[in-house]
C-alpha cells in the first residue's frame, strides 16, 4: 500500500463524520422513539453528551486485561468494518475486501464486546453473552440467505460493484427477489443494532444491560463510540446492498436514517422475545421468505 | 543421493518402536521427538524440487504388489501439513504421554498418515490407511473401550467399503496404480460422454459400477472424514485419548478421508462419475451429494457442539463440523472451491491443532475436562490463554488470520457455485462456531475461578513451543494468506487466485489481509487513545460485581458453568430427541441380540439338529439340480 | 536321494505309532519325548522334501511297491502337499514340546499315538493321488480326531466327540458314496486319471459324484451348516489337540475338497457346485463370526473364529481362479501360523489359570506378559491389521473375489470380519486394560514357541513375498490340473 | 474480601482532566444517569417522572440498571438495615463522580417510621447526600426541582457527596461497622451461601 | 457302466433307513446303529458296483481269470470300508459309554451342555 495523504486524510475525515452521524443517528432512536410515547425526548445529540461523561469519569476499574481490550477491539474492529465501505463517493478501502468479509467485520465487534464482557465474571454478563451469541446463530441464517440472494444477483462480491450495478439498473429492492431479500434482511437488522422486538442481549429490566453491566467510565464510552460507528456502517451496509448505495454523502445519509426510522418504528411497536422464541421465529418466517428469495435468484 | 521418501516415511514407526522398546524416561521422548523432526526436516528440503513441479518416488514390490510412494506438488503439501501437526504433537506428548505405548502408536499413526498421502496406488494406500486406522484405535483403547470399539467398528466399515471398491476397480481394470487406473478412468469418462451423445462404446465401468464406487469410497472416506451421518465416532474417540496425540488425530487423520475424497473420487475418477451419474441443477450430482453431505455436516455438528459440556467433547464436534466444511468446498466442483478446501485443510489442522494442544496443557494442568470444572485460568496460564485466543479468533473466521482465509474463500466459492442453501450453512455454521468457541473462553478462561485451580501453573515448554508453532502459522498464513494460495495455484498449474501474499482476489471477490490487519491495528490504536486518556484503572476481584446489590464472597459461583446454552436446547427439543448415535447404539446391540439368537439357534447343542442340517444341504444339492 | 523316500513322511509316523506301547513299556516318562523325537525326524524329512520339490520345482510321485498308477497306489507330493506336509511337521512338533505342559491326564501312550496318528493322516490325506487312499487317510484323521476330542474323558469331551462322530460318520458315508459312483462310472480311483477322465463321465453321475463327494468333505471341511460339530470339538479337546484341529486337520480336508473340485471341473454341473460352496462358505465366516460375537469362553470364541477364516479360504478356493487358489492357499497358510499361535497362547492360559472363561483373561497383560503379547499380536493378525501376515492373504481373497464378480459375497465376508474385529478387540481390552493380578512364571519353551510364531506372523506381515510365492507356486499345484495329470505317470490303461 | 477493595478504593488516585474538565462538567450535568434503588413508596413517584407528563430524559436523564455507569443514586423511601447493606455496595461500584439523592422524609429522620426498630433514621450518617426532598411523599414537581437542584450542584461544583465519601470515609465506615456489626460483608455474603 | 439293478434300491433303501434312524431316534443307541445301517447300505451299494451278472467271485482259481470274475476292487475297498465303520462304531460306543456315565442318560436332546 502507497502512502496516500488523500486517503488519509478522507479516513480521518470519514471517521469523525461517522462517529458524529452515528452519534446522531442514537439521538435520533431516542428522540424519536420519544415522540412515538408523547414524550419530548432528549437533544438529538444527546448521546454525545453520555459518551463525554462516560469518558469524564473520574474512576475506573479492570477485572483485567481482557476486559480492557474487549471494548477496544470492538471499536476497533467496527472502525475497520467502516473503512471497507463504499461510502458515497469515498471508496476508502473497500476495493480491498468484499460483501463477505465486511459481513465477517460487523459481527467482530461482537466477539470484542463478548470477550470484555465475560472476562468480567459477572453472571449478567455471562448471560448476556449467552444471549447475544444465541441471537446471532438464530439470525445468522435468514442474514447468510440475504445476502446470497444479493450476490446472486449481481454475481459479485465487491460492494462497489454491487452499487454501481444498482446505479444502472434501479435498486435492488425493484427486484421481487431482492425484495424478499431486504424484508428479510430488515428482520435482522433489527437484532444487527439490538432494537426490540430483539434487544434480548441487553435486557436492561432483566439482566442489566447485559455484557455492558460492569462496564462504566471510559470503557463505557468506548462502547458507546463503538455502538455510534457500528450503527452508521450497519445502515450504510443496508443501504448499499438494498438501496442503491449513493453518490454523495447526503444521499446515503437520507437513506440511513430511512433505514434507521423503519427500525425505529418496528423496535417501539413490538415487545421483546425470550431468547427461544426469536430462535423459532428466525428458523420460521425469515428463513423461508430467505429461502424463496435466494431460490428465485439462482 | 539417497531418496528422501522412505527416510520421511519410516523414520516416525521407527523412532516409536524404539521408543517403545526402551521404554525409558528421557530417552523415549528424545527419540520420539527425533522421529517427528526428521519427516518435517526433510520435507522442507525436498521442498524446492516439489515446487519445481518434479516428484520423488519411492517404489518397493511387496507380496508381488508394486507399491511406490511419490512426494510431488500435491502430496507435499498433505504431507507438510501432517509432518507439521506431527511435531507439535510430539512436542506435545513430551509433556503428556506417560508411556512408550503412546509414542509407539502415535508415531506409528504418524507413518501411517505420511504413508496415505504418499501412497501412488491401492495396495499401499489400503495398507497405511489400515494401519493408520489401527495405531489411532490402539491410543483411544487405552483410555476407552466402548469410544475405540465405536470408532474401529465404523472405520473398519470404511476400510473394508474401500477395500471392495478397490476390488472393484481391480476387477474391471486389473491394475492396482493409480497412474493407470486415471488413465482408464480418464478414457471411460470420454467414452461415456461420447455414448451420451448417441455413439456406441463398451464401457470399462458401468452406471451401476460408479455407483457403488461412488458409495464405497465415499463410505470409506466419508467415515475417516467424519461426514455427517457417519460422524458418531468422531466425539468420543478425539476426546477418550491423549490430547496431544488428538492434535494430530483431528488435525490430520480426519484430513486422510478428505484427501482421499479430493484424490481419489475427483482427480481419478471425476469425469468419470460426473458423465456417468449425470448433473443435478448443472452441478455434477456426486458433487452435489458431497456438498449436501458437507452442509449437513457443519450445521449438525456445529450445533452439537454448542451444547456440549465437556471441553473435549465441543472441540471434537467443532473438528467434525470444520470438516464438514472442507467437504462442501471440495462439492462445489469449482477450482475456486478446491483451493478453499484445500486450504481449509491447512487452517483447520492449524488452529484444531492449536486447540488440542491449548486442551492438552490445560488438562494437563488442572485434570479436569468438563467445562463446569474450570474457570478463570487466563491469569494462570497467560500464554497457554493468549494462543487460545488465536485458535479461537482463527476458528471463529476473525479476518486477519487463517481461518478466515480459507473460509473467505469456501464463501465465495459456495455462492459462485449457485448452491444457496449449502452456502446458507456455513453462515449458520459460523456463527456455531462463533457461539462454541464463545464458551470455550468463557468456560475455561474468564470467569471467577474454581478454588482447587489456585495453584495451577503455566503449561510445560515442550507444549508452548508446539503452541508457538501453530500459533505463529495461524497469524503468518492468516495476514499472508497469498503464501499459501500461491502454492495451491500450483497445484492446478493456474492461477485460480490471484493477488500477491497479502491480498487474493477471485473472479468477482477481493480479500487484502494485510489492509484489513493494519486498519484494524489502526482502529485498535484508535480506540486505545481514548482508553488511555481516560481514568487510570484500578484492578478489581472478580467479587466485585454487581450482584443486584449482594454481597458475595469466593464460595459463590458466579459462573454460568453448566448449560450455558440451554435456551438453544430449548429450542432445539425436537431435533435433539434424534440421535445417529443412538441409533447405532441401538443398531449394534440389535446385531448382537441377533448373534445370540443365531448362535443359539443354530449351534443348539442337539446332535440332531445338526444331522437335520446335513440332511437339509443334501436336499438343497438335490433340488439345486446336481445331485 | 531317491524321491521314494518320501514315503518316509507316512512310514515314519506310522511305525513311530506302533512303538509308543514299546517305549511305555521301557519308560513311561519317555514317551513323550519320543514325541518329540518323532516329529523331530517327521519334520527334517517334510524339510528335505520341501527343499527338494521347490528347488527341482517337480512333483514328487511315491508309488507304492513300484506300480505305475492307476493301478498302484501314488502318493502325489506336488508344491501344495510339499508345503502343508511341512507345516503339519513343523506344526507337530512344536506341539509335542507343548504337550509336556499341556497334556496330564493319562493314558499318555494313547494319546501319543493318537497324537501320531492324527498327523498320518492329515499328511495322508495331503500327500495322497489315490481317491481311496484320500478317504482312508480321512478316516484314519477322523477317527484318531474322535478319539483324542474325548481324551479329556469329561462329559463334555465325550458330548463333542459323539457329535463329531454322527456327523462325521454320515459325512464319511455319503463321501464313500460319492467314490462308489466316480468309481462306478469310470472305473479308476486315481485322481489324474479321474481329471483325466471327468469330461466323458455320464452326466447325473458326474455331477451326483462330485456333490456328494463335495458333501462328505464339507464335513471335515467346516463348511455351515455342517460345522455345528466344530466349536464344540474345538472347546471340548486337549489344547494340543484343538491346535492340531485348526492348524491342519481341517486344512487337510479343505485341500481335499479343492482337489476334488478342480481335477473334476470338466464335469458340467461344477459351476453350480463352486456357487454353492461360496454360498456356503460365505455363510460360514458370517455365522460363525456372528456365533463368536459373545462367547464368554475364548477358546470357543477364537474356534468360531477360526471356522469363520475356514470359510474364507474355502470360499478363495472355490472361486474357480488361479487369484483365488492362491490367495486361498496364502491364507491357509497364515492361518495355521496365526491360529496355532492362538490356540496354544489361549490352551497355555487356560491350563495356568484354570479354564477359558473371559474372566480368566483379565489383567491377562500384567500376568503372563509373553501369552498376553502373543494373544494380542495373533487376534490382531487375525482381524486383518497390517504388518501382519493375515492382512496380505485376506486382501488377496477379497480381490479374487470381487475379480470373479462375487461382490456380495465379499461384502459379507467383509461385515463378517468387522464383527470379528469387535470381539477380538473385546479380548484385548480385557487383557490389557481391566483387572489385574501376581504374575506368573511362564514357561520359557511355550514362550519361545509363541514368540517364534509371533515373529513368523510379524516376518510374513513385513515381507509377505517368500511365503507369497510359495503360495502362488502350491495353488498352481492345485489349479492347473493338466499340469497335475501330465506329472502323475499313468499306465496307459483305463481310459 | 472487603477489608483490601476498600483500602484500594480509597488509595486510588482519581484522574484529574485539565483541559476538559468544563465540558465534562457540562457533560456530568446534561447527562444523569439513574440508578433507582427503588425503596418504599417513592419508587411510584418514578413513573410519572419518566413519562410523558414530565418527562425527565429531556434533561438528558436516565433510568440505567447498570451501576458502573450510573451517575445519581436515587433513595426512593425508608431504608432498612437490609436495604441499606445492598445501598453501600451498589454505591461502592458506581464510578466517581457520583451523586445520591434522598427522596421523602423517611432517609432524613425515619419519617413515619421513626419509632421503627428497623429503619435507618438518619441516611447520611452511612452515605453522603447530595440533595434530600423532603415530603411524604414529594410530588414528582418536587422530584423535578430536586433533579434541577442537583444539577445546579453539579455545575458550580457543590454536589461532592462522592469526594466527601472518600476523605470521611473512616467516619462513615464507622457508622456502617456500629449498625451492622464488624465484617457484616462476609458474614452476609455467608448467610445466603446455604440457600444455595 | 452302471446299470439300474435291484441291489442299488436295496443300498438306498439301507442308507434311507440309516438317515431316519439318525435324524428321528432321540436315543442316542438307535442313531448309533442308524448309523451303522447307512454305512451297510453304502457298502452294499459299493459291491454292487463291482458287480458284473453273472460273474463269479475274484479269486483267481481254475477257470476264473480276470475276465469272468467281477471287478474286484469295490470289495477291497468295502474291506476296509467295514473296517473303519467297526473302528467308528467301536469308538461310538466307548463315548457312549462315558456318556451314560456322566449324564446318565442316552436321550439325545439332554446330552448338549455344549452349545451356542
Amino acid at each position: 500500500m502507497n502512502f496516500d495523504v488523500r486517503l488519509v486524510l478522507e479516513v480521518i475525515g470519514m471517521l469523525l463524520y461517522a462517529t458524529f452521524m452515528g452519534f446522531i443517528f442514537m439521538g435520533i432512536e431516542r428522540k424519536a422513539m420519544a415522540r412515538i410515547q408523547r414524550r419530548v425526548g432528549p437533544p438529538i445529540y444527546q448521546p454525545i453528551i453520555d459518551t463525554l461523561k462516560l469518558l469524564g469519569k473520574k474512576e475506573s476499574i479492570s477485572h483485567g486485561f481482557i476486559y480492557d481490550f474487549g471494548p477496544i477491539f470492538a471499536l476497533g474492529a467496527s472502525i475497520t468494518a467502516l473503512l471497507f465501505l463504499p461510502l458515497a463517493n469515498f471508496q476508502l478501502f473497500s476495493s480491498n475486501a468484499d460483501l463477505i468479509v465486511v459481513a465477517y467485520l460487523l459481527e467482530v465487534p461482537m466477539l470484542g464486546i463478548m470477550l470484555g464482557a465475560m472476562s468480567s465474571g459477572n453472571p449478567y454478563s455471562a448471560l448476556g453473552v449467552q444471549r447475544g451469541l444465541l441471537t446471532m446463530v438464530a439470525m445468522q441464517l435468514p442474514y447468510g440467505l440475504a445476502i446470497i440472494a444479493i450476490v446472486q444477483h449481481f454475481g459479485t462480491f465487491k460492494l462497489g460493484e454491487i452499487v454501481a450495478l444498482q446505479q444502472v439498473h434501479g435498486w435492488s429492492i425493484l427486484v421481487p427477489a431482492l425484495l424478499l431479500a431486504m424484508i428479510v434482511f430488515d428482520i435482522v437488522f433489527q437484532a444487527m443494532i439490538g432494537l426490540e422486538p430483539f434487544d434480548i442481549i441487553t435486557a436492561p429490566a432483566e439482566i442489566s444491560m447485559g455484557p455492558m453491566l460492569e462496564y462504566g467510565g471510559k470503557q463505557a464510552a468506548i462502547l458507546f463510540t463503538q455502538h455510534a460507528v457500528q450503527l452508521f456502517a450497519e445502515t450504510a451496509f443496508f443501504a448499499i446492498l438494498f438501496l442503491g448505495g449513493a453518490s454523495n454523502l447526503l444521499e446515503l445519509l437520507i437513506k440511513q436514517i430511512a433505514v434507521l426510522f423503519i427500525a425505529i418504528f418496528v423496535a417501539s411497536i413490538y415487545p421483546r422475545f425470550t431468547i427461544d422464541q426469536a430462535a423459532k421465529f428466525f428458523w420460521k418466517w425469515p428463513t423461508i421468505i430467505g429461502i424463496i428469495a435466494v431460490l428465485l435468484t439462482v | 543421493m539417497i531418496n528422501e521418501v522412505p527416510i520421511i516415511l519410516f523414520v516416525p514407526i521407527v523412532a516409536g518402536i524404539l521408543a517403545w522398546v526402551l521404554d525409558v524416561k528421557g530417552v523415549r521422548e528424545l527419540i520420539g521427538l527425533a522421529g517427528a523432526v526428521i519427516p518435517v526436516a526433510y520435507l522442507i528440503k525436498v521442498y524446492p524440487t516439489v515446487a519445481d513441479g518434479k516428484s520423488i518416488t519411492y517404489a518397493l514390490t511387496l507380496g508381488s504388489f508394486n507399491m511406490s510412494f511419490t512426494l510431488n506438488t500435491m502430496t507435499w503439501y498433505f504431507a507438510i501439513i501432517g509432518a507439521v501437526l506431527g511435531l507439535t504433537m510430539a512436542l506435545g506428548m513430551v509433556s503428556t504421554a506417560k508411556s512408550g505405548y503412546n509414542w509407539l502408536f502415535a508415531l506409528m499413526s504418524f507413518t501411517a498418515v505420511l504413508g496415505v498421502f504418499t501412497a501412488q496406488d491401492f495396495v499401499s494406500f489400503f495398507l497405511f490407511w489400515e494401519l493408520m486406522t489401527f495405531a489411532s484405535f490402539m491410543m483411544v483403547l487405552k483410555y476407552n473401550r466402548h469410544a475405540s470399539l465405536k470408532y474401529f467398528i465404523l472405520s473398519v466399515i470404511g476400510a473394508y467399503a474401500m477395500l471392495l471398491g478397490i476390488a472393484l476397480v481391480y476387477a474391471r481394470t486389473g491394475a492396482l496404480d493409480f497412474a493407470t487406473i486415471s488413465q482408464v478412468f480418464a478414457k471411460d469418462a470420454q467414452l461415456t460422454g461420447l455414448s451420451g451423445m448417441g455413439y456406441h462404446a463398451t464401457l470399462t465401468f458401468s452406471r451401476t459400477d460408479m455407483i457403488l464406487l461412488f458409495t464405497f469410497f465415499l463410505t470409506a472416506f466419508g467415515v475417516k472424514a467424519g461426514a455427517f451421518p457417519l460422524h458418531v465416532w468422531a466425539p468420543d474417540a478425539y476426546s477418550e485419548t491423549d490430547q496431544s496425540y488428538t492434535t494430530f488425530f483431528s488435525g490430520v487423520l480426519s484430513k486422510a478421508g478428505v484427501y482421499g475424497i479430493f484424490y481419489v473420487l475427483l482427480m481419478m475418477m471425476g469425469a468419470k462419475l460426473y458423465f456417468s451419474l449425470g448433473t443435478f441443477h448443472g452441478h455434477p450430482l456426486f458433487l452435489y451429494i458431497i456438498a449436501w453431505i458437507g452442509a449437513i455436516t457443519v450445521v449438525v455438528a456445529s450445533f452439537l457442539a454448542v451444547l456440549q459440556e465437556d471441553l473435549r467433547k465441543l472441540l471434537a464436534y467443532s473438528s467434525v463440523g470444520q470438516v464438514g466444511y472442507i467437504l462442501l468446498a471440495i462439492g462445489t466442483g469449482t477450482a475456486l472451491g478446491f483451493s478453499g478446501a484445500l486450504f481449509h485443510v491447512l487452517s483447520h489442522a492449524i488452529f484444531k491443532g492449536l486447540f488440542w494442544l491449548v486442551t492438552a496443557a490445560v488438562i494437563l494442568r488442572t485434570g479436569k475436562t468438563r467445562f463446569e470444572d474450570f474457570g478463570g485460568l487466563a491469569e494462570k496460564m497467560p500464554i497457554t490463554f493468549a494462543m487460545g485466543l488465536v485458535a479461537v479468533l482463527s476458528l471463529a473466521g476473525i479476518p486477519p488470520m487463517a481461518g478466515f482465509a480459507s473460509k473467505w474463500l469456501i464463501y465465495e466459492a459456495a455462492i459462485q457455485a449457485h448452491m444457496p442453501l449449502v452456502a446458507g450453512a456455513i453462515f449458520l455454521g459460523s456463527a456455531l462456531a462463533f457461539a462454541y468457541v464463545v464458551r470455550f473462553l468463557y468456560s475455561l478462561w474468564f470467569g471467577q475461578r474454581p478454588s482447587d485451580l489456585d495453584d495451577v501453573k503455566e503449561a510445560p515448554a515442550p507444549l508452548l513451543v508446539g503452541m508457538g508453532i501453530l500459533g505463529i502459522l495461524n497469524i503468518v498464513f492468516g495476514i499472508a494468506p497469498g503464501l499459501v494460495v500461491e502454492y495451491i495455484n500450483k497445484l492446478f498449474r493456474k492461477p485460480v487466485i490471484t493477488g500477491n501474499y497479502y491480498k487474493m482476489i477471485t473472479p468477482n471477490g477481493t480479500y487484502n489481509a494485510l489492509s484489513v490487519t493494519l486498519v484494524l491495528i489502526a482502529g485498535i490504536v484508535i480506540a486505545g487513545l481514548l482508553y488511555v486518556y481516560g481514568a487510570r484503572a484500578r484492578k478489581v476481584p472478580v467479587t466485585d460485581t454487581y450482584q443486584s446489590g449482594n454481597p458475595v464472597t469466593e464460595e459463590y459461583n458466579l459462573s454460568i458453568r453448566r448449560n450455558f446454552y440451554r435456551p438453544l436446547a430449548e429450542a432445539l427439543d425436537f431435533w435433539l430427541k434424534y440421535s445417529w448415535d443412538r441409533f447405532y447404539e441401538r443398531l449394534g446391540q440389535l446385531s448382537e441380540d441377533f448373534a445370540d439368537v443365531l448362535r443359539k439357534s443354530v449351534y443348539n447343542g442337539n446332535v440332531q439338529s445338526y444331522s437335520w442340517y446335513l440332511a437339509i444341504v443334501l436336499l438343497i444339492l438335490a433340488l439345486w439340480g446336481v445331485l | 536321494m531317491n524321491g521314494q523316500y518320501a514315503s518316509l513322511l507316512i512310514a515314519i509316523p506310522l511305525i513311530s505309532a506302533f512303538f509308543v506301547p514299546v517305549i511305555k513299556a521301557a519308560s513311561k516318562k519317555a514317551v513323550m519325548p519320543f514325541l518329540v523325537l518323532v516329529t523331530a525326524a517327521q519334520t527334517a524329512a517334510a524339510a528335505w522334501v520341501f527343499n527338494e520339490v521347490y528347488t527341482t520345482g517337480k512333483p514328487i510321485i511315491v508309488m507304492a511297491g513300484a506300480w505305475r498308477p492307476p493301478v498302484g497306489i501314488n502318493l502325489y507330493i506336488g508344491h501344495f502337499a510339499a508345503l502343508f506336509v511341512f507345516i503339519v511337521a513343523a506344526v507337530s512338533f512344536l506341539l509335542s514340546i507343548y504337550n509336556f505342559k499341556t497334556i496330564k491326564i493319562e493314558p499318555i501312550d494313547k494319546y501319543a499315538m493318537l497324537f501320531l496318528l492324527l498327523m498320518l493322516g492329515a499328511t495322508g490325506m495331503i500327500a495322497t493321488g489315490d481317491i481311496f487312499n484320500l478317504f482312508v487317510f480321512m478316516e484314519i484323521t477322523s477317527i484318531t480326531a474322535y478319539a483324542l476330542t474325548a481324551y479329556n474323558k469329561t462329559g463334555e469331551a465325550a458330548e463333542a466327540s459323539m457329535k463329531y462322530m454322527i456327523l462325521g460318520g454320515i459325512g464319511s458315508s455319503f463321501f464313500l458314496i460319492g467314490i462308489a459312483i466316480v468309481y462306478g462310472s469310470l472305473g479308476t480311483l486315481n485322481m489324474a486319471q479321474i481329471a483325466q477322465l471327468a469330461g466323458s463321465m455320464n452326466a447325473t453321475a458326474a455331477q451326483a459324484g462330485l456333490a456328494l463327494l463335495i458333501f462328505g468333505l464339507a464335513v471335515e471341511a467346516e463348511l455351515f451348516p455342517l460345522n455345528a460339530w466344530a466349536p464344540d470339538a474345538y472347546q471340548a479337546a486337549p489344547h494340543p489337540v484343538t491346535v492340531m484341529f485348526s492348524a491342519f486337520v481341517v486344512k487337510a480336508g479343505l485341500y481335499a475338497a479343492a482337489r476334488l473340485l478342480y481335477i473334476m471341473q470338466s464335469v458340467g454341473s461344477w459351476h453350480s457346485v463352486l456357487k454353492l460352496v461360496v454360498i456356503m462358505a460365505t455363510l460360514t465366516v458370517l455365522v460363525a463370526e456372528f456365533s463368536a460375537l459373545r462367547q464368554r469362553n475364548v477358546k470357543r470364541m477364537i474356534a468360531y473364529s477360526s471356522i469363520s477364516q475356514v470359510g474364507f479360504i474355502a470360499l478363495a478356493l472355490a472361486l474357480g481362479t488361479q487369484a483365488g487358489v492362491d490367495a486361498g492357499v496364502f491364507h491357509m497358510v497364515n492361518h495355521a501360523i496365526v491360529k496355532a499361535l492362538l490356540f496354544i497362547a489361549v490352551g497355555y492360559v487356560a491350563v495356568e489359570l484354570g479354564g477359558a472363561e473371559m474372566e480368566n483373561f483379565r489383567g491377562l497383560g500384567r500376568r503372563m506378559p509373553i501369552t498376553a503379547f502373543s494373544i494380542t499380536i495373533g487376534s490382531l493378525a487375525v482381524i486383518g491389521i497390517p504388518m501382519f501376515n493375515v492382512f496380505w492373504s485376506k486382501l488377496r481373497i477379497i480381490l479374487a473375489t470381487v475379480d470373479v464378480g462375487y461382490t456380495w459375497a465379499a461384502a459379507l465376508v467383509l461385515i463378517a470380519s468387522v464383527v470379528e474385529a469387535v470381539y477380538y478387540l473385546r479380548l484385548l481390552h480385557v487383557i490389557w486394560f481391566e483387572g489385574s493380578g501376581e504374575r506368573i512364571t511362564e514357561s520359557a519353551a511355550l514362550g519361545a514357541i509363541m514368540l517364534l510364531l509371533v515373529a513368523l506372523v510379524i516376518v510374513i506381515g513385513v515381507y509377505p513375498d517368500y511365503v507369497w510365492n510359495l503360495a502362488q507356486k502350491a495353488g498352481a499345484d492345485i489349479f492347473n490340473v493338466a499340469q497335475y495329470i501330465k506329472n502323475v505317470p499313468l499306465m496307459g490303461v483305463g481310459a | 474480601m472487603s477489608e483490601k477493595k476498600n483500602d484500594d478504593f480509597i488509595s486510588y488516585e482519581l484522574q484529574e482532566f485539565k483541559l476538559f474538565e468544563p465540558l465534562f462538567r457540562w457533560a456530568r450535568k446534561k447527562s444523569l444517569w439513574i440508578v433507582a434503588f427503588c425503596t418504599g413508596c417513592g419508587g411510584i413517584e418514578m413513573p410519572p417522572l419518566a413519562t410523558a407528563r414530565y418527562d425527565f430524559e429531556r434533561f438528558g436523564i436516565m433510568p440505567n440498571p447498570a451501576p458502573r455507569m450510573g451517575d445519581l443514586f436515587l433513595i426512593t423511601g425508608y431504608v432498612t438495615p437490609k436495604t441499606l447493606k445492598r445501598i453501600i455496595i451498589t454505591y461502592e461500584l458506581m464510578q466517581d463522580p457520583k451523586y445520591i439523592m434522598i427522596h421523602g422524609s423517611c432517609p432524613i429522620n425515619g419519617g413515619v417510621y421513626w419509632d421503627s426498630y428497623n429503619v435507618v433514621k438518619q441516611f447520611d450518617k452511612y452515605l453522603p447526600v447530595d440533595v434530600a426532598i423532603a415530603g411524604c411523599m414529594p410530588r414528582a414537581e418536587a422530584v423535578m426541582d430536586g433533579i434541577m437542584e442537583i444539577m445546579r450542584k453539579i455545575e458550580d461544583g457543590t454536589a461532592d457527596s462522592w469526594k466527601r465519601y472518600r476523605e470521611n470515609y473512616e467516619y462513615y465506615r464507622k457508622n456502617q461497622d456500629e449498625l451492622f456489626g464488624e465484617g457484616w460483608r462476609e458474614k452476609e455474603a455467608r448467610r445466603w451461601l446455604a440457600w444455595i | 457302466m452302471i446299470e439300474i439293478s435291484a441291489y442299488y434300491f436295496g443300498a438306498i433303501a439301507l442308507i434311507m433307513i440309516g438317515l431316519y434312524a439318525v435324524l428321528v431316534k432321540k436315543n442316542l443307541l438307535k442313531m448309533l446303529v442308524g448309523l451303522s445301517i447307512m454305512e451297510t447300505g453304502v457298502n452294499l451299494l459299493l459291491i454292487s458296483i463291482g458287480y458284473i451278472n453273472g460273474k463269479s467271485a475274484p479269486i483267481l482259481s481254475e477257470g476264473i481269470g480276470p475276465k469272468q470274475a467281477v471287478d474286484p476292487i469295490p470289495q477291497a475297498l468295502v474291506l476296509t470300508a467295514i473296517v473303519i465303520g467297526v473302528a467308528t462304531t467301536a469308538m461310538a460306543l466307548s463315548a457312549a459309554i462315558i456318556l451314560y456315565e456322566k449324564y446318565g442318560t442316552l436321550n439325545i436332546e439332554e446330552i448338549r451342555r455344549l452349545r451356542g
